[in-house]
Protein backbone atom coordinates (compact mmCIF):
# COMPACT_ATOMS: atom_id res chain seq x y z
CA UNK A 1 0.00 0.00 0.00
CA UNK A 2 1.07 3.93 0.03
CA UNK A 3 0.03 7.27 0.95
CA UNK A 4 -1.20 9.62 -2.11
CA UNK A 5 0.07 12.91 -2.03
CA UNK A 6 -2.18 15.73 -3.52
CA UNK A 7 -0.86 19.84 -4.38
CA UNK A 8 -3.35 22.35 -5.50
CA UNK A 9 -2.97 25.91 -6.77
CA UNK A 10 -0.05 27.78 -6.19
CA UNK A 11 1.62 25.07 -4.34
CA UNK A 12 1.19 23.01 -7.14
CA UNK A 13 2.90 24.99 -8.97
CA UNK A 14 5.67 25.98 -6.93
CA UNK A 15 6.60 22.19 -6.32
CA UNK A 16 6.08 21.03 -9.70
CA UNK A 17 3.86 18.12 -7.91
CA UNK A 18 0.20 17.50 -8.79
CA UNK A 19 -0.01 13.82 -7.31
CA UNK A 20 2.36 11.39 -6.47
CA UNK A 21 2.43 8.15 -4.53
CA UNK A 22 4.84 7.79 -1.20
CA UNK A 23 5.53 4.70 0.20
CA UNK A 24 4.21 3.91 3.76
CA UNK A 25 7.10 3.14 6.34
CA UNK A 26 4.69 3.52 8.85
CA UNK A 27 4.56 6.02 11.99
CA UNK A 28 4.89 9.06 9.47
CA UNK A 29 3.16 12.31 10.17
CA UNK A 30 2.09 14.95 7.92
CA UNK A 31 5.30 16.62 8.14
CA UNK A 32 6.86 13.57 7.34
CA UNK A 33 4.66 13.11 4.58
CA UNK A 34 5.97 17.08 3.01
CA UNK A 35 9.44 16.39 3.84
CA UNK A 36 9.11 13.57 1.01
CA UNK A 37 7.84 15.50 -1.24
CA UNK A 38 10.16 18.90 -1.14
CA UNK A 39 13.03 19.86 0.97
CA UNK A 40 11.33 23.11 1.26
CA UNK A 41 10.42 24.37 4.63
CA UNK A 42 6.06 24.41 4.42
CA UNK A 43 4.79 28.32 4.05
CA UNK A 44 3.34 29.27 7.16
CA UNK A 45 0.03 29.45 5.88
CA UNK A 46 -0.17 26.06 4.31
CA UNK A 47 -3.41 23.84 5.03
CA UNK A 48 -2.74 20.26 5.37
CA UNK A 49 -5.95 17.76 4.57
CA UNK A 50 -5.74 14.02 5.24
CA UNK A 51 -8.57 11.77 3.52
CA UNK A 52 -10.73 14.98 2.77
CA UNK A 53 -10.23 16.69 6.38
CA UNK A 54 -8.43 19.45 7.35
CA UNK A 55 -5.35 17.92 9.44
CA UNK A 56 -2.52 19.04 11.82
CA UNK A 57 1.06 19.34 10.72
CA UNK A 58 1.71 16.24 13.36
CA UNK A 59 -1.13 14.11 12.13
CA UNK A 60 0.09 10.73 11.28
CA UNK A 61 -1.02 8.96 8.27
CA UNK A 62 -1.64 5.72 7.27
CA UNK A 63 -1.61 2.91 4.54
CA UNK A 64 -3.90 3.77 1.69
CA UNK A 65 -4.80 7.83 2.99
CA UNK A 66 -4.55 10.41 0.72
CA UNK A 67 -2.57 13.58 1.85
CA UNK A 68 -3.37 16.86 0.33
CA UNK A 69 -1.43 20.33 0.92
CA UNK A 70 -2.66 23.74 -0.46
CA UNK A 71 -2.43 27.69 0.02
CA UNK A 72 -5.37 29.61 1.57
CA UNK A 73 -8.09 29.06 -0.02
CA UNK A 74 -9.96 31.98 -2.33
CA UNK A 75 -13.34 30.40 -3.15
CA UNK A 76 -16.82 32.15 -2.77
CA UNK B 1 -30.55 20.33 0.53
CA UNK B 2 -28.39 20.04 -2.50
CA UNK B 3 -24.74 21.19 -3.13
CA UNK B 4 -22.93 21.13 -6.55
CA UNK B 5 -19.93 21.88 -8.46
CA UNK B 6 -20.56 23.64 -11.65
CA UNK B 7 -18.05 24.13 -14.36
CA UNK B 8 -20.12 25.95 -17.03
CA UNK B 9 -21.59 29.33 -16.56
CA UNK B 10 -25.57 29.26 -14.99
CA UNK B 11 -27.94 32.15 -14.08
CA UNK B 12 -28.47 31.90 -10.29
CA UNK B 13 -31.79 33.12 -9.97
CA UNK B 14 -32.68 30.50 -12.27
CA UNK B 15 -31.15 27.81 -10.58
CA UNK B 16 -32.74 29.75 -7.51
CA UNK B 17 -36.65 29.33 -8.80
CA UNK B 18 -36.00 25.51 -10.46
CA UNK B 19 -34.33 24.61 -6.94
CA UNK B 20 -37.69 26.18 -5.01
CA UNK B 21 -39.98 24.68 -7.62
CA UNK B 22 -38.76 20.68 -7.63
CA UNK B 23 -37.55 20.65 -3.64
CA UNK B 24 -39.52 18.08 -1.49
CA UNK B 25 -38.84 20.13 1.19
CA UNK B 26 -40.50 23.32 -0.01
CA UNK B 27 -44.09 22.98 -0.65
CA UNK B 28 -45.63 26.20 -1.39
CA UNK B 29 -47.10 27.30 2.42
CA UNK B 30 -44.63 25.22 4.27
CA UNK B 31 -41.77 28.16 4.36
CA UNK B 32 -41.33 31.70 5.07
CA UNK B 33 -38.12 33.21 4.22
CA UNK B 34 -35.50 32.37 2.14
CA UNK B 35 -32.17 34.31 2.40
CA UNK B 36 -29.57 34.00 -0.69
CA UNK B 37 -26.33 35.26 -1.52
CA UNK B 38 -24.73 35.74 -5.52
CA UNK B 39 -21.13 36.00 -5.38
CA UNK B 40 -20.20 37.90 -8.79
CA UNK B 41 -16.88 38.14 -10.57
CA UNK B 42 -15.61 41.54 -10.71
CA UNK B 43 -13.36 42.91 -13.92
CA UNK B 44 -11.42 44.96 -11.13
CA UNK B 45 -9.37 43.31 -8.34
CA UNK B 46 -6.57 45.17 -6.24
CA UNK B 47 -6.26 47.94 -8.66
CA UNK B 48 -6.10 45.71 -11.85
CA UNK B 49 -8.39 45.12 -14.79
CA UNK B 50 -8.73 41.39 -14.85
CA UNK B 51 -9.95 39.63 -18.03
CA UNK B 52 -10.95 36.37 -17.13
CA UNK B 53 -10.63 34.06 -13.73
CA UNK B 54 -9.61 29.76 -13.20
CA UNK B 55 -11.63 28.56 -10.43
CA UNK B 56 -9.71 25.00 -9.83
CA UNK B 57 -10.98 22.91 -6.63
CA UNK B 58 -10.28 19.88 -4.96
CA UNK B 59 -12.34 17.28 -6.06
CA UNK B 60 -13.14 15.30 -3.21
CA UNK B 61 -12.62 17.46 -0.35
CA UNK B 62 -14.80 20.02 -2.21
CA UNK B 63 -17.87 18.97 -2.08
CA UNK B 64 -17.39 16.73 1.70
CA UNK B 65 -16.78 20.18 2.95
CA UNK B 66 -19.25 22.06 1.40
CA UNK B 67 -21.60 19.23 2.52
CA UNK B 68 -20.61 19.54 6.19
CA UNK B 69 -21.34 23.09 6.12
CA UNK B 70 -24.88 22.85 4.82
CA UNK B 71 -25.85 19.69 7.73
CA UNK B 72 -24.02 21.58 10.33
CA UNK B 73 -26.36 25.06 9.11
CA UNK B 74 -29.75 22.94 8.98
CA UNK B 75 -28.54 21.00 12.22
CA UNK B 76 -28.05 24.70 14.21
CA UNK B 77 -30.38 27.25 12.52
CA UNK B 78 -34.04 25.27 12.31
CA UNK B 79 -33.39 25.58 8.48
CA UNK B 80 -35.87 23.79 6.30
CA UNK B 81 -33.52 23.44 2.95
CA UNK B 82 -30.32 24.74 1.80
CA UNK B 83 -28.59 25.32 -1.47
CA UNK B 84 -25.15 25.88 -2.41
CA UNK B 85 -23.96 26.00 -6.11
CA UNK B 86 -20.11 27.00 -7.06
CA UNK B 87 -18.55 27.40 -10.52
CA UNK B 88 -15.09 26.39 -11.34
CA UNK B 89 -13.15 26.51 -14.25
CA UNK B 90 -12.89 29.21 -16.53
CA UNK B 91 -14.90 32.49 -15.29
CA UNK B 92 -15.89 35.62 -17.12
CA UNK B 93 -16.20 38.97 -15.10
CA UNK B 94 -20.05 39.48 -14.44
CA UNK B 95 -20.59 35.21 -14.05
CA UNK B 96 -22.19 34.22 -10.94
CA UNK B 97 -19.37 32.53 -9.06
CA UNK B 98 -21.13 31.16 -5.87
CA UNK B 99 -25.16 30.65 -4.94
CA UNK B 100 -26.03 30.22 -1.27
CA UNK B 101 -29.66 29.80 -0.18
CA UNK B 102 -31.51 28.94 2.97
CA UNK B 103 -34.95 28.49 3.41
CA UNK B 104 -36.88 28.48 6.91
CA UNK B 105 -39.84 29.74 8.76
CA UNK B 106 -39.33 32.84 9.95
CA UNK B 107 -36.25 35.30 8.99
CA UNK B 108 -33.81 34.73 11.33
CA UNK B 109 -32.83 31.35 10.69
CA UNK B 110 -32.25 32.09 7.16
CA UNK B 111 -30.23 35.00 7.24
CA UNK B 112 -27.86 33.57 9.95
CA UNK B 113 -27.54 30.57 8.48
CA UNK B 114 -26.90 32.19 4.98
CA UNK B 115 -24.18 34.51 6.34
CA UNK B 116 -22.45 31.45 8.29
CA UNK B 117 -22.81 29.15 5.07
CA UNK B 118 -20.36 32.11 3.03
CA UNK B 119 -18.49 32.81 5.40
CA UNK B 120 -17.11 29.29 6.38
CA UNK B 121 -16.83 28.58 2.44
CA UNK B 122 -14.57 31.33 1.79
CA UNK B 123 -12.41 30.17 4.92
CA UNK B 124 -12.84 26.12 4.44
CA UNK B 125 -13.63 25.21 1.34
CA UNK B 126 -10.95 24.64 -1.15
CA UNK B 127 -10.96 26.47 -4.01
CA UNK B 128 -8.43 28.68 -5.88
CA UNK B 129 -8.91 31.39 -7.36
CA UNK B 130 -6.34 32.54 -9.99
CA UNK B 131 -6.63 35.73 -12.29
CA UNK B 132 -5.71 36.73 -15.90
CA UNK B 133 -4.63 39.71 -16.25
CA UNK B 134 -3.78 42.07 -19.68
CA UNK B 135 -0.16 40.52 -19.85
CA UNK B 136 -0.04 38.72 -17.09
CA UNK B 137 -1.50 36.43 -14.43
CA UNK B 138 -1.87 35.66 -10.37
CA UNK B 139 -2.86 33.40 -7.55
CA UNK B 140 -5.16 34.90 -5.33
CA UNK B 141 -4.00 35.06 -2.09
CA UNK B 142 -6.55 35.30 0.53
CA UNK B 143 -10.17 36.32 0.96
CA UNK B 144 -11.66 39.91 2.11
CA UNK B 145 -12.51 38.96 5.53
CA UNK B 146 -16.94 38.97 6.10
CA UNK C 1 -32.62 51.62 -7.09
CA UNK C 2 -36.14 50.77 -6.70
CA UNK C 3 -38.87 50.69 -4.33
CA UNK C 4 -42.67 49.21 -5.74
CA UNK C 5 -45.79 48.24 -3.76
CA UNK C 6 -47.24 45.56 -6.18
CA UNK C 7 -51.04 44.20 -5.54
CA UNK C 8 -50.49 41.20 -8.08
CA UNK C 9 -48.36 37.78 -7.01
CA UNK C 10 -45.04 38.07 -8.45
CA UNK C 11 -42.08 35.62 -9.03
CA UNK C 12 -39.28 37.20 -6.84
CA UNK C 13 -36.31 35.39 -8.79
CA UNK C 14 -37.49 36.50 -12.42
CA UNK C 15 -38.06 40.30 -10.85
CA UNK C 16 -34.38 40.10 -9.32
CA UNK C 17 -33.17 38.64 -12.75
CA UNK C 18 -35.12 41.56 -14.81
CA UNK C 19 -33.84 44.12 -11.96
CA UNK C 20 -30.39 43.17 -12.60
CA UNK C 21 -30.01 42.69 -16.21
CA UNK C 22 -31.68 45.96 -16.64
CA UNK C 23 -30.19 48.81 -14.09
CA UNK C 24 -27.96 51.28 -14.85
CA UNK C 25 -25.78 50.30 -11.75
CA UNK C 26 -25.53 46.83 -12.32
CA UNK C 27 -22.78 46.51 -14.99
CA UNK C 28 -21.88 42.92 -15.65
CA UNK C 29 -17.94 42.93 -13.39
CA UNK C 30 -19.08 46.20 -11.50
CA UNK C 31 -20.39 44.19 -8.28
CA UNK C 32 -18.94 41.08 -6.88
CA UNK C 33 -21.80 40.53 -4.58
CA UNK C 34 -25.85 40.47 -3.99
CA UNK C 35 -27.44 39.41 -1.01
CA UNK C 36 -31.64 38.77 -1.22
CA UNK C 37 -34.37 37.99 0.94
CA UNK C 38 -37.64 36.57 0.13
CA UNK C 39 -40.26 36.58 2.33
CA UNK C 40 -43.36 34.19 1.32
CA UNK C 41 -46.88 33.62 3.35
CA UNK C 42 -46.95 30.20 5.10
CA UNK C 43 -49.83 28.32 5.45
CA UNK C 44 -49.59 28.00 9.09
CA UNK C 45 -49.78 30.68 11.88
CA UNK C 46 -49.94 30.62 15.23
CA UNK C 47 -50.55 27.18 15.77
CA UNK C 48 -54.12 27.62 12.70
CA UNK C 49 -54.61 27.08 9.32
CA UNK C 50 -54.31 30.15 7.34
CA UNK C 51 -56.09 30.29 3.85
CA UNK C 52 -55.41 33.71 2.64
CA UNK C 53 -54.28 37.09 3.59
CA UNK C 54 -54.96 40.68 3.17
CA UNK C 55 -52.24 43.11 2.85
CA UNK C 56 -52.99 47.12 3.75
CA UNK C 57 -50.81 49.86 3.37
CA UNK C 58 -50.94 53.27 3.49
CA UNK C 59 -50.18 55.09 0.12
CA UNK C 60 -47.71 57.29 0.16
CA UNK C 61 -46.38 56.54 3.86
CA UNK C 62 -45.36 52.84 2.69
CA UNK C 63 -43.20 54.52 0.04
CA UNK C 64 -41.72 57.23 1.20
CA UNK C 65 -40.99 54.94 4.37
CA UNK C 66 -39.49 52.45 1.96
CA UNK C 67 -36.95 54.89 -0.35
CA UNK C 68 -36.08 56.55 3.05
CA UNK C 69 -34.72 53.24 4.09
CA UNK C 70 -33.10 52.03 0.89
CA UNK C 71 -32.01 55.65 0.45
CA UNK C 72 -30.17 55.45 3.60
CA UNK C 73 -28.78 51.60 3.24
CA UNK C 74 -27.10 52.90 0.26
CA UNK C 75 -25.59 56.08 2.01
CA UNK C 76 -24.59 54.03 5.09
CA UNK C 77 -23.42 50.66 3.43
CA UNK C 78 -21.47 51.36 0.48
CA UNK C 79 -24.29 49.71 -1.67
CA UNK C 80 -24.10 49.87 -5.61
CA UNK C 81 -27.84 49.27 -5.76
CA UNK C 82 -30.67 48.17 -3.73
CA UNK C 83 -34.20 46.91 -4.72
CA UNK C 84 -37.44 46.63 -2.37
CA UNK C 85 -40.55 44.84 -3.89
CA UNK C 86 -43.92 44.71 -1.93
CA UNK C 87 -46.73 42.59 -2.14
CA UNK C 88 -50.30 43.84 -1.12
CA UNK C 89 -53.87 42.90 -1.66
CA UNK C 90 -55.01 39.68 -1.37
CA UNK C 91 -52.59 37.14 -0.65
CA UNK C 92 -52.41 33.24 -1.31
CA UNK C 93 -49.89 30.56 0.92
CA UNK C 94 -46.80 30.17 -0.96
CA UNK C 95 -47.11 33.99 -2.81
CA UNK C 96 -43.95 36.07 -2.02
CA UNK C 97 -44.74 38.88 0.00
CA UNK C 98 -41.52 40.61 0.02
CA UNK C 99 -38.21 41.12 -1.90
CA UNK C 100 -35.15 42.86 -0.91
CA UNK C 101 -32.01 42.72 -2.64
CA UNK C 102 -28.53 44.44 -2.53
CA UNK C 103 -25.70 44.80 -4.70
CA UNK C 104 -22.07 45.78 -3.51
CA UNK C 105 -18.63 44.95 -4.33
CA UNK C 106 -17.77 42.72 -1.65
CA UNK C 107 -20.25 40.85 0.21
CA UNK C 108 -20.10 42.41 3.88
CA UNK C 109 -21.99 45.46 2.62
CA UNK C 110 -24.73 43.40 0.92
CA UNK C 111 -25.26 40.95 4.24
CA UNK C 112 -25.61 43.90 6.28
CA UNK C 113 -27.61 45.85 4.28
CA UNK C 114 -30.02 43.55 3.04
CA UNK C 115 -30.81 42.07 6.47
CA UNK C 116 -30.92 46.46 8.03
CA UNK C 117 -33.83 46.86 5.11
CA UNK C 118 -35.09 43.97 6.08
CA UNK C 119 -35.80 44.40 9.94
CA UNK C 120 -36.11 48.32 9.67
CA UNK C 121 -39.18 47.85 7.17
CA UNK C 122 -40.58 44.99 9.58
CA UNK C 123 -40.74 47.90 12.13
CA UNK C 124 -41.37 50.88 10.45
CA UNK C 125 -43.09 50.36 6.62
CA UNK C 126 -46.63 50.83 7.15
CA UNK C 127 -48.22 47.23 6.03
CA UNK C 128 -50.93 45.48 8.30
CA UNK C 129 -51.86 41.76 7.64
CA UNK C 130 -55.38 40.41 8.07
CA UNK C 131 -55.61 36.69 7.86
CA UNK C 132 -58.65 34.56 7.00
CA UNK C 133 -58.85 31.12 9.42
CA UNK C 134 -61.31 28.49 8.34
CA UNK C 135 -64.14 30.46 9.59
CA UNK C 136 -62.73 34.01 10.92
CA UNK C 137 -60.73 36.82 10.31
CA UNK C 138 -57.86 38.64 12.73
CA UNK C 139 -54.92 41.38 11.98
CA UNK C 140 -51.82 40.32 12.94
CA UNK C 141 -50.84 41.82 15.93
CA UNK C 142 -47.30 42.42 15.72
CA UNK C 143 -43.94 41.24 13.77
CA UNK C 144 -41.71 38.32 14.73
CA UNK C 145 -38.56 39.56 16.04
CA UNK C 146 -35.78 39.33 13.60
CA UNK D 1 -58.30 75.24 5.05
CA UNK D 2 -58.04 71.75 7.29
CA UNK D 3 -56.75 68.54 8.36
CA UNK D 4 -57.14 65.32 7.11
CA UNK D 5 -57.17 62.30 9.32
CA UNK D 6 -56.38 58.43 8.18
CA UNK D 7 -57.15 55.73 10.07
CA UNK D 8 -55.40 52.38 9.01
CA UNK D 9 -56.03 48.28 9.89
CA UNK D 10 -57.86 47.36 12.50
CA UNK D 11 -57.75 50.78 14.69
CA UNK D 12 -59.76 51.74 11.19
CA UNK D 13 -62.29 49.15 11.91
CA UNK D 14 -62.64 50.01 16.06
CA UNK D 15 -63.09 53.84 14.97
CA UNK D 16 -65.47 52.82 11.87
CA UNK D 17 -62.91 55.85 10.41
CA UNK D 18 -61.08 55.53 7.47
CA UNK D 19 -60.36 58.85 5.99
CA UNK D 20 -61.80 62.40 7.90
CA UNK D 21 -61.52 66.10 7.02
CA UNK D 22 -61.53 68.33 10.28
CA UNK D 23 -61.19 72.51 10.95
CA UNK D 24 -58.21 73.08 11.91
CA UNK D 25 -58.33 75.73 14.77
CA UNK D 26 -54.57 76.18 14.97
CA UNK D 27 -52.23 74.80 18.15
CA UNK D 28 -53.46 71.81 17.84
CA UNK D 29 -51.79 68.72 18.90
CA UNK D 30 -51.96 65.09 17.51
CA UNK D 31 -53.52 64.19 20.99
CA UNK D 32 -56.11 67.04 20.18
CA UNK D 33 -56.53 65.54 16.57
CA UNK D 34 -57.06 61.67 18.14
CA UNK D 35 -59.79 62.73 20.23
CA UNK D 36 -61.08 64.93 17.86
CA UNK D 37 -62.10 61.18 16.19
CA UNK D 38 -62.97 59.54 18.87
CA UNK D 39 -63.82 59.86 23.13
CA UNK D 40 -61.25 56.64 23.60
CA UNK D 41 -57.94 56.81 25.11
CA UNK D 42 -55.44 55.45 22.14
CA UNK D 43 -53.95 52.15 22.55
CA UNK D 44 -50.46 51.96 24.25
CA UNK D 45 -49.12 50.94 21.11
CA UNK D 46 -50.75 53.20 19.05
CA UNK D 47 -48.60 54.94 16.07
CA UNK D 48 -48.86 58.63 14.48
CA UNK D 49 -47.93 60.30 11.88
CA UNK D 50 -47.94 63.94 10.17
CA UNK D 51 -47.30 64.42 6.52
CA UNK D 52 -45.99 60.44 5.54
CA UNK D 53 -43.74 60.84 8.49
CA UNK D 54 -43.77 59.30 12.10
CA UNK D 55 -44.31 61.99 14.86
CA UNK D 56 -45.00 61.77 18.96
CA UNK D 57 -48.56 62.58 20.33
CA UNK D 58 -47.54 66.37 21.06
CA UNK D 59 -46.39 67.30 17.54
CA UNK D 60 -48.31 70.46 16.35
CA UNK D 61 -50.29 70.23 13.59
CA UNK D 62 -50.80 73.19 11.00
CA UNK D 63 -53.44 73.82 8.01
CA UNK D 64 -53.36 71.08 5.07
CA UNK D 65 -51.47 68.41 7.23
CA UNK D 66 -52.34 64.63 6.75
CA UNK D 67 -52.58 62.94 9.93
CA UNK D 68 -52.63 59.28 10.34
CA UNK D 69 -53.34 56.97 13.10
CA UNK D 70 -52.57 53.35 12.78
CA UNK D 71 -51.70 50.31 14.99
CA UNK D 72 -48.11 48.04 14.88
CA UNK D 73 -47.07 47.38 11.30
CA UNK D 74 -46.85 44.04 10.73
CA UNK D 75 -45.06 43.81 6.54
CA UNK D 76 -42.37 41.96 5.32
Amino acid sequence: MAIVVKCFASLREQLGVSEKSLDCVGGQTISDVWYAITSDPPPGNLLCACNLEYVDFDHLVKDGDEVAFFPPVTGG
Amino acid sequence: MTVEIRPEDYDPWVELSRYQARSDRLQPGAFGACASFVGTMRDFSEGDNVSSMTLEYYPGMTEKQLNDLVEGAIANHELIDALILHRVGEVRPGDAIVLVATWSAHRKASFDACRLIMEHLKSQAPFWKKEQLSDSERWVESNTSG
